[in-house]
């Protein structure tokens, strides 16, 4: 099971001296998706060796979590993959909801795998638009732009928002649902498989799309599980892990949804794991939206937003007291626990995992975000090595990297 | 408004009109209408340099995308910077990629414009820490800042409307070295 | 689930390029379909209620002033820290009298917080997003800005300023006995705990 | 099976190595010594009824602000999963100060290069055996090790590559070969300072 990291290549020498020679692509390169850089080492046109630079985005999200309370640390998840911002929330939330032992209401639950899979919708698009473009298809960026608007205004009726919500809270969601937004979204859910047909029709059989993603790229199901990769990267090469089948969160064991599977392992298969994706996506929030129950929207028990000041505990004005029950003090949480947890959630890239160890106090004594990025970036060489240069841009496309993410 | 001699003849002199800058007076009228017509071309053809970082970028594609259509404006996304002449800093900005923004600004020809879109690219944001660049305009002049986090794309809209008007109000800034 | 494939081509479909054909008369359908641009200077995007835009102090219609009661509670939640007050206890009357109220917009994460936090809906968001400056100090807003900046937007609102409520101050679905006494304004129906949008399915088994 | 049982059957079969299992709502973590690192992974994975075959998660701890026990000062923390068997575990190494180093797990799941690295980089605990042990997210001249308690959030020194640039940049304006006018070093610090923490 175990192989080298990178594979060994056996380039036959073109023309007579096989001169190699090095280029640095990036970071400031419009088909490398952020601010990644590779250092590419070539004979000709097929790639030597690659070696991805990362850390252009690195902004010290672990530290400044350290220095903040849990629910302000929030609003760092946003900007971590920016392009799901609602799921990498919801997997803040969750992570912080087992440390702290907190029961989510069941609407609650509904609501955020809704616009979990919004979010998942929206990923997918901007993944499909980019990398259609970075391929060579202009024109799918225009339709997939157009339905992901229309994702982005629900989400700012929903929260204020279009891009780093905050919505989630720890024990719950900000604020219900409307009328509205449930009648549009139904409207949009409705017509989503017509919109991912216009999609298909116009690559899924072209045959430049083909030449450019069929056999190019493969990873086998074993080395894809040991480069550590998750999401559909993974599922492309077979191996069936689904985070929200494995260890269910929210209400991902009270719908009906399958895991799509791709053989290959190639670029295609990754393509055509995420299009059932974004089908199954659809699916999911019908159901949602059907059993959408009653109930309070977030937890009794949810910690408190501010951290109480020393010396002014309660403020009185008037009559009323400020306690609120979004806002409770953190008396009336008692203490943190102390312990270490890892939870991990399904997010569109893969698996988001937080690592958060309590010592007590209402801050994290230390959190480690696992991100999908960084791994799934680490396994450029494999996918890239041997391979020709132009084929790069589209291995980088299927990776669906977020470099906020990655570097965090 | 020359020099008045002790002859008392008015001669046609410099006037300074700016430090090191003068001008003829009466030249107006030739180059006024000049000078309309160059800012009203470049107003009319901001051609931005994507410097997409991070979170902003995503709204900088959608500006350009359908629903926003940025190419109204004239405005028209190029990846290289020689053909570039304003720079959208679209995120934040880490210490490690400043000199890489330095680089591609320098590459820049004159004249050229920079807008901070976002929290992050103007002040640094929440990332108070230890490996982000507080705000763009410590490596580069900034000339219109957008707020929000992200701004949405009719903010980003408003911003280059802003600097379209910023530049149509420039004077004689087409010599040879401006 | 395995996914599936279309079939491949047969050389008939190959000589007329049929799923190119395919593709293009996708296109060029939607050359007449409705366009979808929105023209922003002449027309404004439809911003949707709750929108976290410009910073502004709500003017209290009988003061004059603003409604902050110096608890600092949004200073001590905002993640960037952009928020500072100033403030000296008035003896006399057993309360705080803010003496600056400064927000560094440029700072500013535009979370909502805040406004969630503040218990006397003293702080706004605003709907406003056109701001843009030429330099930083005209988005580092003082007391007299954020109030300013609340003129504006009622300008903007017109008469429906007078009923405005903005989602952060009274969340949707929120009960109301959770909420201080300023929080507990009248919404619609659908806002409370009782008018909840429910699911077709939990419906009919009701 | 679970992950109680499986750090059981880890105990009997290091008895010397491992020092403690601890468990936190339903998650066992295994504090373990440094030595015999690869052994234990390698166990794991291999054995058939525990088939640890997803390679989750790797970071490093610093553990200056919650010394005692079995702990010292730096941990390097592998969370583990089993993708058939559907169980997971977490593995504890602990690290001492003086020597801060552990074998590496590239050999076994190559994955875990970035993640090592990372470790390296933010926390200073390098890797033996590692093929590319390099700083991974900040510049190669960096000082210091972020993630280690000691370090202040806003860093202590510039870093120097920064510290250039400015130069450059200042030098570049007394040509006048940059138009507009940046921020000057006294503005900046009226915005400073108001992280406390």
């Amino acid at each position: 099971m175990t192989r080298p990291i990178s594979k060994t290549v056996n380039v036959p020498v073109a023309d007579g001296d096989g001169e190699r020679y090095t280029l640095k692509m990036g970071p400031q390169h419009p088909a490398t998706h952020g601010v990644l850089r590779v250092d590419l080492e070539l004979d000709g046109e097929t790639i030597i060796k690659c070696s991805p630079q990362v850390g252009y985005l690195h902004r010290g999200f672990d530290k400044i979590a350290e220095n903040r309370t849990y629910a302000q640390s929030l609003i760092l998840t946003d900007r971590l993959d920016y392009i799901a911002a609602m799921a990498n929330n919801v997997g803040y939330c969750v992570a912080v909801e087992k440390l702290l032992g907190i029961s989510v209401p069941l609407r609650a639950k509904y609501i955020r795998t809704i616009v979990c899979e919004m979010s998942r919708i929206a990923s997918h698009l901007l993944w499909l638009a980019t990398h259609a473009l970075d391929i060579g298809a202009m024109t799918v960026f225009l339709y997939c732009f157009r339905e992901r608007e229309v994702m982005l205004d629900l989400f700012e009726e929903l929260c204020g928002a279009r891009l780093t919500f905050s919505y989630p809270r720890i024990g719950g969601v900000r604020q219900d649902v409307t009328r509205n937004f449930i009648d549009v979204l139904q409207r949009f859910v409705a017509e989503f498989p017509t919109h991912i047909g216009e999609y298909e029709t116009l690559i899924d059989t072209n045959r430049i799309w083909l030449k450019r993603t069929v056999g190019i790229g493969v990873l086998s199901a074993a080395e894809a599980l040991e480069l550590g990769l998750t999401g559909a990267c993974l599922r492309g090469s077979g191996v069936d892990y689904d985070i929200r089948k494995h260890r269910p969160y929210d209400a991902y064991d009270l719908v009906d949804f399958e895991v799509p599977l791709g053989s290959d392992g190639d670029i295609y298969a990754r393509y055509r794991c995420r299009m059932e994706e974004l089908h199954q996506s659809a699916r999911i929030i019908q159901q949602c939206i059907d059993q959408l129950p009653p109930g309070p929207i977030i937890s009794e028990d949810a910690p408190d937003l501010v951290m109480p000041l020393q010396g002014q505990r309660k403020v009185e004005a008037g009559s009323s007291t400020y306690g609120t029950g979004l806002i409770r003090l953190l008396e009336d949480k008692g203490e943190f626990p102390v312990g270490d947890i890892y939870v991990s959630t399904e997010v569109p890239k893969g698996e988001l995992g937080f690592y958060f160890i309590s010592d007590g106090s209402g801050r994290p004594y230390r959190m480690h975000v696992r991100s999908p990025s960084f791994i799934h970036i680490s396994a450029l060489p494999a996918l890239a090595e041997g391979s020709m240069i132009a084929d790069l841009i589209a291995n980088i496309g299927t990776l669906d990297v977020v470099l906020g993410e990655c570097d965090r | 408004m020359g020099e008045v001699k002790e002859s008392g003849v008015q001669e046609p002199a410099l006037i300074e009109i700016a430090d090191g800058v003068k001008k003829i007076p009466g030249i107006n009228a030739v180059l006024g209408p000049l000078n309309m017509l160059v800012n009203w071309g470049r107003a009319g053809s901001i051609w931005p340099m994507t410097f997409g970082l991070a979170c902003c970028a995503i709204e900088m594609m959608d500006a350009g995308a359908s629903t926003n259509d940025l190419d109204r404006f004239g405005i028209i996304f190029r990846a290289s910077p020689r053909q570039a002449d304003c720079m959208i800093v679209a995120g934040t900005l880490t210490k490690k990629m400043s000199p890489v923004l330095r680089r591609v600004y320098d590459q820049m020809p004159e004249p050229r414009y920079v807008l901070a879109m976002g929290s992050c690219a103007c002040s640094g944001g929440v990332f108070n820490s230890y490996s982000v660049t507080q705000g763009v305009d410590t490596i580069v002049p900034v000339d219109v800042y957008v707020p929000g986090c992200p701004p949405r794309p009719a903010a980003l809209m408003q911003g280059l409307i802003k600097l379209q008007e910023k530049i149509l109000q420039e004077q004689y800034r087409w010599s040879l070295w401006r | 689930m395995q996914i599936q494939y279309k079939p491949k081509r047969n050389l008939l479909q190959t000589i007329l390029h049929s799923e190119i054909m395919q593709g293009m008369a996708f296109t060029l359908k939607q050359l007449f379909a409705k366009p979808i641009t929105r023209q922003y200077p002449q027309e404004k995007p439809e911003i949707k209620l709750g929108f976290r835009g410009q910073h502004a102090l709500v003017r209290d219609q009988e003061t004059g002033t603003s409604k902050c009661v110096a608890c600092m509670r949004c200073v001590t939640v905002c993640p960037s820290r952009c928020i500072h007050i100033r403030f000296h206890e008035d003896e006399e009357r057993g309360c705080r009298v803010v003496d600056s109220y400064d927000i560094e917009a440029l700072r500013c994460v535009y979370c909502g917080f805040c406004e969630e936090v503040c218990p006397v809906n003293a702080l706004v968001l605003t709907e406003i997003f056109e701001y843009a400056a030429y330099n930083r100090e005209s988005i580092f807003f003082d007391q007299e800005r954020l109030l300013a900046n609340w003129d504006a937007f009622a300008d903007m609102k017109g008469s429906a300023i007078n009923g405005y409520i903005n989602p952060f101050w009274r969340p949707r679905g929120i009960p109301e006995r959770e909420l201080t006494a300023a929080k507990r304004l009248d919404v619609p129906d659908e806002w409370t705990i009782e008018g909840q949008v429910v699911g077709n399915l939990v419906k009919r088994d009701q | 099976m679970e992950s109680m049982e499986i750090a059981e059957k880890l105990q009997d079969h290091f008895p010397g190595e491992v020092l403690e299992i601890c468990d936190f709502h339903g998650q066992v973590g295994v504090i373990v010594k440094r030595d015999r690192i690869v052994d234990i992974l390698r166990w794991l994975r291999d054995t058939p009824e525990i088939k640890m075959d997803h390679f989750m998660d790797l970071c490093g701890v610093d553990n200056k602000k919650r010394l005692g026990g079995n702990l010292l000062r730096f941990e390097v923390v592998y969370n583990l999963y089993s993708i058939p068997l559907r169980h997971s575990i977490r593995i504890r190494a602990q690290v001492p100060e003086n020597d801060a180093c552990i074998d590496t797990a590239t050999g076994l799941w190559c994955g875990a290069n970035w993640h090592e690295r990372e470790c390296y980089d933010l926390m200073g605990i390098s890797f033996n055996g590692h093929p590319d042990m390099r700083r991974v997210l900040l510049p190669d001249d960096w000082v210091g090790y972020p993630l280690r308690k000691e370090y202040p959030l806003k860093g202590r020194e510039e870093w120097s590559g920064l510290e250039e640039l400015k130069h450059k940049v200042v030098e570049l304006q007394e040509f006048g070969l940059s138009d507009g006018t940046l921020r000057t070093e006294a503005e900046q610090s009226q915005t400073k300072g108001n992280e406390k923490s």
